[in-house]
Order: C-alpha cells, then sequence, then structure tokens
C-alpha cells in the first residue's frame, strides 16, 4: 500500500471521530476538543502530502500545518475563554441548555 | 508500512476514540492529549521535525493545558451522572460515518494516482525560517496579529465583570 | 547602517567609521531636546545636564572628525568622505539625502560645537532664575542640532531643512520672553523676514534640482557642484545675461543674504536681541547667522563656475557689492546706537558683510576664515554684554552704565580682548589676521577698487563705534541707578576661554603660516617669515593697523573721559545733529519697509478682506439658502412619500422572519450538524458528477 | 592524549559497540548513551540533594545531615532504601491510573531532555537540527504530569498546588523562551551544538561566551529568573509551599512514586542548568584558552553543578513570594524585558562592531531595568487579595 493513503486513511479516520465528538457530546469542552481533533487531522494531511508530495522543498504543505497550529492555538484560547465567559453566566456547559442568543 | 506506523496510529486513534467516549472530562482531556502525542509522533515519522516539536510545544504545552484549566474553572471535572451525550446523539453518529465513509472512499478509489516520493526530504529549520521570512512573511505577519488579537479577545471575554457593570 | 544604502567614496575605500557615525552630531542633541521637551518644568538640572551633556558629546565626535580630517591632510590627500543615501523614489527620480565629511563642515562642526558647549554652560549662570529653563534648554539643544545638521548635510534638501528647523528655534528662541510684546513682536519679524530670503532659496533649490536631477553637493562627480555637473548648467542660459549656475547661484544667496542679515534683509538681526543673551551670542552672533556664509562657501564650486582665472563671476560680484555695502551701513548705524546689544547687533551685520565680502573677493577661505575667528570673539562680546547686563540689574542702556570696569574686572579683561579682537588691533588678535584678508583680497579684485575702500572705512568706523562703546560701559563714572556686580564664574569661565581663543585663533592665518588656506584648500603649509614680504603686503598691514589705530584714537578722543550723563546729547550728536538723527533712527529702514512693504500688504489683505466679506461671502449665504430650501422639500418627502412605504414593508419583513426564526433553534450542534449534512452532500454530488 | 582523555566515553562506546553486528550498531550506541544519562544524572542528584540538604544547614546555622556514613555521605543511599521500602499508598478516592501515570510521566519527559543537551564534544544523544525546540516541547509536557498529580489525587491541596503550578509554569515559560530566542537569532541555528560551536572561540584567550555580552548578560539573569520559576524553586516555590499546601500535587504521594517526584525536579533543575550552560555559558567550553586540555565533559558538569549550587545558595537566601507578585513579576516585569531583550539583541547583531554597540546597548538595558523596577517598585500597595474563580 502506498504509504500516502495509510496517512490520509488515519487522517480521515481521525477526522470522523473528532466529528463524531463535536456532534454528539454535550459539554461545550469537550466538542471544542472534537473541533481540535478535526484540525489536527487536517493538519495530518497536510503533513502527509507535503512529505509524499513532489516539491517538498517548496515547503507549502509545511507551512500551512505551522500556520494551522498557531490558527488553532488562537482559536482554542478565544473559544475556552468564551466557554467561561458563558459559564459564568449560566452556570452550564451544556450545549443543550445554551440555546439563547443574549448571555 | 511500518510497525512503527501501525503503532502510532494506532495510539492516536486510540486516544480520540476514548478523549470522545469517556465520561469524565478530564479524562478526555488526557486522552485528546495522547492523541495529540500521537500525531507528533506521526509528524515526526514523516519528517517533519519541526512540525512535530511545534505540535508538541502547542498543542501538548498549551491547548491542552488550557483546556484542563477551561475544565477545573467551569466545575466540569466530577463525573457527570446521567448521559454525556446531547439529545439525538444517533445523528450525529450518522453524519460523522458518513463522511468518513465518502473520505476512505475517495482515498482508496484514488490511491493509485496519489503521488509518492521515497527520497527523504532535506528541510532544515534554516530552511523553514527562510520561508516564513521571505516568501510567507505576510501570512506571518497576519498569524502574528491573530494571535495578539486572540490574546486581547480571550483576556476580554474571560475577564471577571466589575461589579455592577453588567 | 541601515540596509539599502549606498556609501559614496572619493578614494579606493568605504567612508570611514566616523564618517558613518557623523549623523550622530546632530542627531544626539536633536534627541536630547526630545527628551528635554518632555520633562517636566522643575527638572532644571536635568534638562540643562541633558543639553550639556549630549554637546559635549557631539563635540567628542566633531573633534574626532576633525583629528580624521587633520590626519588625512597631513598625509597629503584632501579628505571628502560622503554617506548618501535615498530617502524618496519617485517616478525616476530619486530624493537622496546625505552628509559630508570635509575640513569645511569638520572645522565649522568643532567650531559650533565648542563655542556653543561654552555658551550653554554659559547659559545656566545666564538663566539661572528663569522660570523656563527646562523650555530654553530644549530650544537652545534643538537648535544646536538644527545647526550641526546644516553643516553636515550633503544633500541642499536636507541642509535646507535643517535651515529650516534654525530659523524655527531662532524665531522661538528671540520670542522666548512671549510676554514681551516687543520680543513677540521681533520673533516674529526675524521669522518673516528670513521667509523672504528662504522663499528664493527654495526656488533655487527646485532650479538646480529640475536642471541637474539630483540635490546631492558631492556624489562621486554625479553631485550638483561638482564639475561636469557645473559645465551643463553653465551652458543653459537664464535671462540678463546670466547662465542656469549663476541665477541659481543668486537665488541661494537670497537665502543666505537673509538668514546673515545682508542688506535689505538686515533689519530683523538688531530687533533679534529681545531674546535672551546667550541666544544672542550663540545664534546671532556666532553660528547662525554665520550660517548664511557657510552655506555660499558649500556651494562655492557653483558660484564660481565660469570664472575664468583670476576672474569673477556675476554672482560674485554681487556678493561682494552687497557684502561691502552692507558692511559699511550698518557700522554707520552702529555709531549712533546706545543699547549695548544693538551695538553688537549690527557690528555682527557689518562684519557678516565682511564674511560676504571675503567670499566673494578671495574665496572660500578669507570668507571662511573670518567667520570663524568672528565666531570666537563675537561670542565673546555678547557673551560680555550679557555679563554686563547681568551685572547691572537688566540694564541695556549704555548711557546708564559706566565705570564698570573695577566692578566686574573679568568681564571688563576678556571684553576688552573682544574689542581689541573685532577692531583688529594689529598683530595679537585673531580679528587683524582675518581681517586683513579681506582686505588683501579686496585690493586684488579685478572689478573695481570701490570695495576695497568701503571695507577699510568700515574698518575705521568699527574701532570707532566700538572704542565708543567701551568708553560708556567701563570708564568714567557709574551712571547707572544700582551698583554693579560680577558675574558667576559659569559665566566668567566660559568669557575666559573664549578670549584665550579670540587671541591665538588669528594664528593659524597668517599671511607666514596660513594654515587655515591650507587646510581648506587641502594643499600643505610651510611656516616662512616671507610671507608677510608679499609685494604690497606690508603697505596693507601697516594701513589697515594705521586706520584702526585712528579709529580708537578718535573715540578715546570723543568720548575717553568725558562720557555724558543719560539726559545729556551725544558729543557727536551736539557736532552733526542731522546725520546723527538719521542713524540714530538706523537710516529709516524700518520706516522705509513700513509705508512700502507691509503698506502694501495691509492694502492687500484690506481688499482680500472686502472679497471674502461681500463676493464670497454672499455667494456662501445664497447657496446656503437655496440649499436649506432644499431640506424643506426633502422632508415633506420623507414623511409622506417615504416613510409610509417603509412601514408597510417592515411590516412584511417581521412577518416573514417569524417563519425563518423557527429554523434558529440556538443549539449549535444542530448548526453543526446541518453543516457536516452540506459537506457530505457536496462531496456525493462532486463524486458523482466526476464519475458521470 | 589530551585528545583521548577528552573523548574517552565516546572511545569506550565505540568499543563497546564494536562486539556487535554492524546493523545493530547505531541502536546499540544511541542505547548506552540512555544509559549512560540515566546511570549518571541520578546519582548526580543523589549528590546534590546531600550537598542541598549540608548546604542549607550551614547556611541556617546547622550541621545537617551527619549520622549516616563519613560526615552524613550515605544520606541518599539511606534515603533511597526508605523511600522504596516504604508502603505505597493510594487514597481511596484517587484516580488510580492517572495517579500512577504522573510521576512516570515526569520522570520520562525529564530524561527526555537530555536527549539534545551536548554534555561534551561530540557527546550528544541526538545532533538533531531543532534541539532547542525539542527541550522546550519536552518541557512543556512535564506541566501535563504536574496536573495529573494533582487532580488525580482528589485533594484540595494537591489540586490548588497543580494549579498554582502549572499557572507559573505556563507564565515563566515565555520568558524562558523569549530569553533562549535572543540566543537563537544571534547564532542563527535551533542546534544546540551549533550554538555551543559558536561559543567556543576565543580571543586574546577569553571566550566568546553569550554571558559576555549585553543582552547575553541580561538574558542570562532572565533566564534564570525563568527556570528558577519553571522548576518550581525557591523563591518561587509556592506549588509546593509547605506552610500553605502541606505539599502541593504530590502530598498524596507517598514512597517509590514519591521519590520519582523528587527525582524528576532535581534532574529537571539539572536539565535547564545544562540547556543555560550550552546556551550563555559556552556549554562544555573552557573558561580560558588556557585551560583548553581539561576535558569538556568536566567543564559541562562543573558549570552544572555551579548552577546547583546557585540554586541552593537561592533557596537559602530569598523568602518565597505570594501568587500575585509571582504573576505581576512575570508578566510585567519578566517578559517586558525578555522581548527589549531580543530587540536589543537584534540591534547588537547590525550595530556592526566596536564599542558604541556597547555602549548603546547596555544602556538600553540598564536604562529599562531601572525604569521598570522604579515603577514597580513605586506601585506597591498591599491592598486586601482579591480571589478570582470563573463563577
Amino acid at each position: 500500500m502506498n504509504p500516502l493513503t495509510g496517512y490520509l486513511l488515519v487522517a480521515a479516520l481521525l477526522f470522523a471521530i473528532g466529528l463524531a465528538g463535536a456532534l454528539t457530546r454535550r459539554n461545550a469542552i469537550l466538542v471544542l476538543i472534537g473541533i481540535e481533533l478535526m484540525l489536527n487531522a487536517a493538519n495530518l494531511n497536510l503533513i502527509a502530502f507535503w512529505r509524499y508530495g513532489p516539491h517538498p522543498e517548496a515547503l507549502t504543505g509545511m507551512m500551512f500545518a505551522i500556520f494551522s497550529i498557531a490558527v488553532a492555538a488562537a482559536e482554542a484560547a478565544v473559544g475556552l475563554g468564551l466557554v467561561i465567559s458563558i459559564h459564568r453566566h449560566t452556570h452550564t456547559t451544556d450545549l443543550d441548555e445554551m440555546n439563547r442568543m443574549k448571555g | 508500512m511500518s510497525v512503527v506506523f501501525y503503532l502510532i496510529a494506532g495510539l492516536s486513534v486510540a486516544g480520540a476514540l476514548a478523549a470522545v467516549l469517556l465520561k469524565n472530562t478530564v479524562h478526555c482531556a488526557l486522552a485528546v492529549t495522547v492523541a495529540f502525542a500521537g500525531l507528533a509522533l506521526m509528524f515526526l515519522e514523516l519528517d517533519a521535525q519541526f512540525a512535530g516539536f511545534a505540535q508538541i510545544l502547542i498543542y501538548i504545552g498549551a491547548v491542552a493545558i488550557l483546556v484542563v484549566f477551561a475544565i477545573l474553572l467551569t466545575r466540569g471535572s466530577d463525573t457527570p451522572t446521567d448521559t454525556v451525550f446531547s439529545k439525538k446523539p444517533i445523528v450525529g453518529l450518522v453524519t460523522a460515518a458518513g463522511i468518513f465513509a465518502i473520505f476512505g472512499w475517495a482515498i482508496l478509489h484514488s490511491a493509485q494516482f496519489l503521488p509518492h516520493q521515497t527520497a527523504t526530504p532535506s528541510v532544515t529549520v534554516m530552511d523553514i525560517g527562510n520561508a516564513l521570512m521571505g516568501r510567507y512573511v505576510l501570512p506571518l505577519e497576519i498569524v502574528a496579529l491573530l494571535l495578539t488579537a486572540a490574546l486581547i479577545g480571550a483576556v476580554i471575554v474571560a475577564m471577571h465583570e466589575k461589579a455592577g457593570a453588567k | 547602517m541601515q540596509e539599502g544604502q549606498t556609501f559614496h567614496c572619493m578614494f579606493d575605500c568605504g567612508p570611514s567609521a566616523i564618517a558613518q557615525m557623523l549623523w550622530l552630531i546632530p542627531a544626539v542633541p536633536i534627541f536630547a531636546s526630545g527628551i528635554i521637551a518632555v520633562l517636566k518644568q522643575p527638572r532644571r538640572k536635568t534638562a540643562s545636564t541633558l543639553a550639556i551633556g549630549s554637546l559635549s558629546f557631539s563635540l567628542l565626535l566633531a573633534l574626532i572628525a576633525f583629528g580624521h580630517v587633520l590626519s588625512g591632510w597631513t598625509n597629503g590627500q584632501a579628505v571628502r568622505e560622503t554617506v548618501n543615501f535615498t530617502w524618496l523614489q519617485f517616478g525616476a527620480n530619486n530624493v537622496d539625502l546625505g552628509w559630508v565629511l570635509d575640513p569645511l563642515s569638520a572645522i565649522m562642526l568643532v567650531m559650533v560645537t565648542f563655542v556653543g558647549l561654552l555658551i550653554f554652560i554659559y547659559s545656566t549662570g545666564y538663566m539661572a532664575h528663569d522660570e523656563n529653563y527646562t523650555r530654553f534648554f530644549c530650544f537652545l539643544s534643538l537648535f544646536a542640532g538644527a545647526m550641526l545638521g546644516v553643516i553636515i548635510a550633503n544633500s541642499i534638501l536636507l541642509l535646507f531643512m535643517c535651515w529650516e528647523l534654525v530659523g524655527l528655534t531662532s524665531y522661538l528662541l528671540i520670542g522666548f520672553w512671549y510676554l514681551k510684546p516687543s520680543a513677540a513682536a521681533a520673533a516674529k519679524k526675524a521669522f518673516l523676514t528670513t521667509r523672504v530670503g528662504d522663499v528664493f532659496f527654495l526656488l533655487g533649490i527646485v532650479w538646480l534640482f529640475s536642471q541637474t536631477g539630483t540635490l546631492l553637493f558631492y556624489n562621486n562627480g554625479a553631485g550638483s557642484i561638482e564639475a561636469n555637473v557645473l559645465t551643463a548648467l553653465l551652458s543653459q542660459h537664464a535671462a540678463f545675461g546670466l547662465t542656469a549656475a549663476g541665477a541659481i547661484g543668486l537665488l541661494i544667496f537670497a537665502g543666505a543674504a537673509g538668514k546673515s542679515g545682508q542688506f535689505p534683509l538686515h533689519v530683523w538681526l538688531p530687533d533679534a536681541m529681545e531674546g535672551p543673551t546667550p541666544v544672542s551670542a550663540l545664534i546671532h552672533a556666532a553660528t547662525m547667522v554665520a550660517a548664511g556664509v557657510y552655506l555660499i562657501a558649500r556651494v562655492y564650486p557653483l558660484m564660481q563656475a565660469g570664472a575664468l582665472t583670476g576672474g569673477t563671476t556675476a554672482a560674485l560680484t554681487v556678493v561682494t557689492w552687497v557684502g561691502a555695502f552692507t558692511a559699511v551701513f550698518a557700522a554707520l548705524i552702529a555709531v549712533a546706537q546706545n543699547d549695548i546689544k544693538r551695538i553688537l547687533a549690527y557690528s555682527t551685520v557689518s562684519q557678516l558683510g565682511y564674511m560676504m565680502a571675503g567670499l566673494g573677493m578671495g574665496g572660500v577661505a578669507v570668507g571662511m576664515f573670518h567667520l570663524i575667528t568672528h565666531a570666537f570673539f563675537k561670542a565673546l562680546l555678547f557673551m560680555g554684554a550679557g555679563s554686563v547686563i547681568h551685572g547691572c540689574h537688566e540694564e541695556q542702556d549704555i548711557r546708564r552704565m559706566g565705570g564698570l570696569k573695577s566692578d566686574m574686572l573679568v568681564t571688563f579683561l576678556t571684553y576688552t580682548i573682544g574689542m581689541l579682537a573685532l577692531c583688529g588691533f594689529p598683530l595679537f588678535f585673531s580679528g587683524f589676521w582675518s581681517k586683513d584678508g579681506i582686505l588683501e583680497a579686496a585690493q586684488h579684485f579685478s572689478v573695481s577698487k570701490v570695495p576695497f575702500y568701503m571695507l577699510v572705512f568700515g574698518a575705521l568706523l568699527t574701532a570707532f563705534y566700538m572704542t565708543r562703546q567701551m568708553s560708556y560701559v567701563f570708564f568714567g563714572v557709574n551712571r547707572g541707578a544700582k551698583n554693579a556686580h560680577e558675574s558667576p564664574r559659569a559665566m566668567t569661565v566660559p568669557l575666559t576661554i573664549l578670549a584665550f581663543f579670540a587671541v591665538v585663533l588669528g594664528l593659524i592665518g597668517t599671511p607666514a603660516w596660513p594654515w587655515f588656506r591650507g587646510f581648506l584648500e587641502g594643499h600643505s603649509v610651510n611656516f616662512a617669515w616671507s610671507g608677510f614680504a608679499e609685494p604690497g603686503l606690508p603697505t596693507l598691514m601697516t594701513a589697515s593697523s594705521v586706520v584702526v589705530l585712528l579709529g580708537i584714537v578718535l573715540g578715546l578722543r570723543l568720548y575717553g573721559n568725558n562720557t555724558p550723563r543719560p539726559d545729556e546729547s551725544d558729543v557727536l550728536e551736539r557736532a552733526l545733529p542731522v546725520p546723527w538723527k538719521w542713524l540714530h533712527n538706523r537710516l529709516y529702514m524700518d520706516e522705509l519697509y513700513g509705508i512700502t512693504v507691509i503698506a502694501f500688504y495691509g492694502w492687500w489683505a484690506q481688499v482680500a478682506d472686502w472679497f471674502d466679506r461681500h463676493v464670497w461671502g454672499g455667494a456662501v449665504t445664497a447657496v446656503a439658502w437655496a440649499f436649506g430650501l432644499w431640506a424643506q422639500l426633502n422632508r415633506f418627502l420623507d414623511t409622506n412619500v417615504v416613510d409610509g412605504s417603509f412601514d408597510k414593508s417592515c411590516e412584511e419583513l417581521s412577518t416573514g422572519g417569524g417563519l425563518l426564526s423557527r429554523m434558529q433553534s440556538g443549539r449549535v450542534q444542530t448548526y453543526l450538524r446541518l453543516l457536516a449534512l452540506a459537506v457530505i452532500a457536496l462531496a456525493a454530488i462532486l463524486i458523482w458528477s466526476s464519475r458521470a | 592524549m589530551i585528545e583521548k582523555v577528552d573523548q574517552i566515553f565516546v572511545i569506550l562506546g565505540h568499543w563497546l559497540v564494536s562486539f556487535l553486528p554492524s546493523t545493530l550498531q547505531p541502536a546499540a550506541m544511541v542505547l548506552l548513551g540512555v544509559i549512560a544519562i540515566i546511570a549518571t544524572f541520578p546519582a548526580l542528584f543523589a549528590l546534590t540533594v546531600l550537598l542541598e540538604r549540608k548546604g542549607l544547614g550551614r547556611m541556617q546555622n546547622r550541621y545537617g545531615p551527619n549520622r549516616v556514613g563519613p560526615y552524613g555521605l550515605f544520606q541518599p543511599i539511606a534515603d533511597g532504601l526508605k523511600s522504596l521500602t516504604k508502603e505505597d499508598i493510594v487514597p481511596l478516592s484517587a484516580d488510580a491510573v492517572v495517579h500512577f501515570l504522573a510521576p512516570v510521566l515526569l520522570v520520562v519527559v525529564v530524561f527526555m531532555g537530555y536527549a539534545v543537551l551536548p554534555i561534551g564534544r561530540n557527546m550528544t544523544l541526538v545532533n538533531m537540527d531543532a534541539g532547542l525546540l525539542f527541550f522546550f516541547a519536552i518541557g512543556a509536557s512535564s506541566e501535563l504530569s504536574v496536573f495529573m498529580a494533582g487532580w488525580s489525587s482528589r485533594n484540595k491541596y494537591s489540586l490548588l498546588g497543580a494549579m498554582r503550578a502549572v499557572a507559573q509554569m505556563i507564565s515563566y515559560e515565555v520568558p524562558l523562551l523569549m530569553s533562549s530566542v535572543a540566543v537563537v537569532m544571534m547564532t542563527g541555528s535551533l542546534s544546540l551544538g551549533k550554538i555551543v560551536d559558536a561559543q567556543n572561540q576565543y580571543t586574546h584567550g577569553l571566550p566568546h561566551w553569550y554571558i559576555f555580552t549585553p543582552w547575553g548578560f541580561a538574558g542570562f539573569i532572565l533566564f534564570a529568573i525563568a527556570a528558577t520559576a519553571e522548576t518550581n524553586r525557591s523563591p518561587f516555590d509556592l506549588p509546593e509551599g509547605e506552610s500553605e499546601l502541606v505539599a502541593g500535587y504530590f502530598t498524596e504521594y507517598s514512597g517509590f512514586k514519591f521519590a520519582l517526584f523528587f527525582l524528576g525536579e532535581y534532574v529537571g533543575m539539572m536539565g535547564i542548568s545544562g540547556l543555560g550552560t550550552t546556551l550563555f555559558l559556552g556549554g562544555y567550553s573552557a573558561p580560558f584558552e588556557v585551560l583548553g586540555f581539561v576535558p569538556s565533559w568536566i567543564w559541562f558538569f562543573s558549570k552544572i553543578m555551579l548552577s546547583m549550587c546557585v540554586f541552593i545558595w537561592v533557596r537559602g537566601t530569598l523568602p518565597r513570594l505570594r501568587q500575585d507578585q509571582l504573576m505581576n513579576f512575570a508578566w510585567k516585569f519578566v517578559l517586558p524585558l525578555t522581548l527589549l531583550n531580543v530587540m536589543v539583541a537584534g540591534l547588537w547583531r547590525f550595530m556592526g562592531d566596536g564599542w558604541l554597540r556597547w555602549a548603546v546597548c547596555s544602556a538600553i538595558l540598564l536604562l529599562a531595568y531601572v525604569t521598570m523596577a522604579r515603577l514597580g517598585m513605586r506601585k506597591e500597595h498591599f491592598g486586601p487579595r482579591s480571589y478570582r474563580y470563573a463563577e
């Protein structure tokens, strides 16, 4: 088997798991964790394509992954800040109960 | 496909599954850390040394800690007594399974077209630095701006509101 | 050094380290000024320490630069190192800035930083009781930086920028005591008068740039005052039979005349004495007013372009005539003034005339030598005057002084040295040698002998009015109200140092050892007594000595021991009442300007005002009225037509929105599911379509 | 001969490995290195603990351990035996798996850091291109083990200690990284080997260590402060402040697990000292050219032990900070200074050679230090403490 296929399959699996987590968990933080997993799966794709692609010295995929990691860090910080802020108002992290647009 | 790959892939998938399935939120956070570590190892396996270490530094050193902090600050560390899944979880599961099915199908059917470079790319940290300061300097600056904005935003969002400010 | 900066060099090497660091010399005082500007008012000690410290640093660097040039010269090569860089780019043109280290700038740097430092120190004593001490040092420091910028500039644009900064600080410092109406008026007058010259200067710059395409003076042969560019300029012809080079030279000279108080733009300089005395000493005697002379020296190749051997050019002839005329004119007025600083101011104008004439007739070295010596002894005289004023409790009228030689011994001795140097007392004082150089050049002037006689007459007048002033101030009996006292050490020590230099500086420019000329022009010098024996020189020296002695004797005879009391009229006034009246009133120059230029502008302003009120104002009112009418109409339409239909459509929208809002459950995961399902659908469509 | 002594361990390793078939040799060499590290540093740990107890004793005017063996020299062995034989207590409500994993993880990551440290000439286990990044990445992981220990114990002291420790380590990781960035900027490499090589030169017999430059000196001081905080040492030892939190995050640990924590802490200290040595003190290079004959690894270990002594000395001297002071110090003093230091390093790099850059760089740093210290001192008013939770 082409090694790239293996990595892509693992990435797809992780993506699906992350998506399942994001779709099914009640806790907002765990939804965020699911989203992080999906981002990571995408990063794995980028790196794998970079490694097995025709022009690794152009560094495109690698750069994408690095920027994506940086953006994910920002996303996590803001997302968790929001969760904490919402928790302060509603005393819950349950997404099913967070259905009001106003805090 | 080496044994190492299967080991790492197994570790990552197991970590991810545990993160999604476990009841206790802190256990989930620790499990996702395992998944992150597995992915970092996979990056190393793919000769992306810098990205791998960045993954460890940022995901394990920062994101995981942040998640754990958020869990503790929101009193989510106790194991919930009732279900941890939302209403109609089956819809979500089916959707996720559908996505995986489509992806898997697409990957397996395009396997013979996929590129396959066996030569290890010789990319040093110096090259990455040059690329960041050269071709990718604008994205770098934008990411810097984004991170600053995120820092300020996160602080403001999570800041304790003054009494009577509501 | 930043990247993208290009280095140009005259020799085999890049510019030396000191040339590259030359920008620090102006930058440090300007930086210090910036810091002082944000200091609180009571931080007096910090302010003066910063100013003095920064200028000392500049002096140190200037000395190093001077040493570098000197060592290059002794090794037999003329040092001219430039550092240029591009400031702006537009179209095909570059706006280049840069700085240059050559003998001219090196010697000026040392002079300005040294005299400036002494005056800074002096100021700590003179301004000790002033409330705005901090502000004063801020301005002084800014001035020093800007002046040093003028000196090192290798780009006429950079020079102009610093030039204007210098003008600004001059304005700020003349009007330092802005609560005094006369000071505020004097500041305004100085600013506007010099601006007249600067407009011409700017025109000259623009013309030069359009003709040569470069703003740099020296740029490896491509600079605007280097030989091949000048040849091109000479082939261009402007109006009145002038070449472009000559016309540009004249325009630049107009700027220099404004800054250096040459006739007819001299009127601001005597009024500028309203500023604090250190300011008068630093800006209006030693450095800024010399900037005009320095400018002419800097662009001298341009002024001289096209001259035949031993000949002269139209531009230089104009410089000479204006300079010589100013020299006599101002000296005449100085005879009949009673304000101690005003006399010195007119004397400065007169001496600047000498420098200009020297430049015009004898070249850079002659004019610059007088500039350097004059800077020292005139700063000395002004600071001495400041000391006298300080000692006499802010009294400036020489008729109310007298007999101070015993009360203020140090001031008296140093002032006498300065006065003798200014008069050109033979052999032992620097003024003698520098003025002699100018006279010698005038004697050999090919166009006319008149400037020579004018300058000799000016020398006589100089000796006379200085003797008159000395007699009034230091001899006789005290006619003032209070007892005088000697000034603090912070003021007397700089006086002593300057006095020392007022004497010894002459030694570097004697005919026997013309070190200064050699240094500036880059050829070696040997000491030879035979320098005195050039044809005509001994006669000239004797003649000028006689003239000076004559002036002094005349002054002493008239004023020596019987100086009149304040209520009496002057000795000369009794003898020659009508000329005295004219001279005392400064030949009615201010009044002349008042009824011509200023009256014209006043009339023009009235016309403009009338136009504004009636023509334009009427039009504006009419337009406003029309718009008011239009607005009324709109309001009617709005309330009846637009609002009605808007209300109706809003109702419809809210009904429709109610239906759509059912879909917005507020549950994040519902949205997420929809999103994922959409992705699946999209992917399915994509795959299905690609198979088909 | 000198060369031989310097490379004695390398030669020894090659000799030992040469008995194996050549396919196995690289792996065996790595394994040997790992064994050497795992053997050496715990031994040093034992020595350091004894040194600390003795040194602190002297500083507090008492003897310190002096019963077991001559001068108490066998005290570490006794301590070790005691830890091994004590009962391993796990609280009933504790999360047993996480409770067990925490100390293991700590020790593992702490030892992993040594993989990239150049211990002597040609004595780096893995000479990787991004060595510094590896060290920091691994160091960041140790925070997780601290959290695991604190959370799994189900003890409020443990949890509070862990939260304090993690907050503190995150806060001080930033200045730690930033002060190293200056070195990376000057060397142009993340490889620790290259960083040492860049410093291993001499002019007039004096070394080119980064500590002998204005930015390097400032960077080293800031690095040392951040490293002290990062290893939870006094005066930043709030997470285990015994007067407040019993023993912080390892309150509920006993026996061998406790010994592992203890080991992890000291080996971590040595690791970060080794990093500081590598970054600023020229790594394994000799302080004077004439002393170049002394084997390089001796220099490395001497420098590490010297910084351990400084750690002990600081612990014996300074009182513990309060939590808000700790955070203010990190974010409002150390971090701005490290950022400034990075800029100064850039300035230094571009100002060319000469005395001017010395003057300018030192002046900027000194001015910033004085100003910030003054500002910090001025606003010090001690109001009532305020506690912030998310609700």
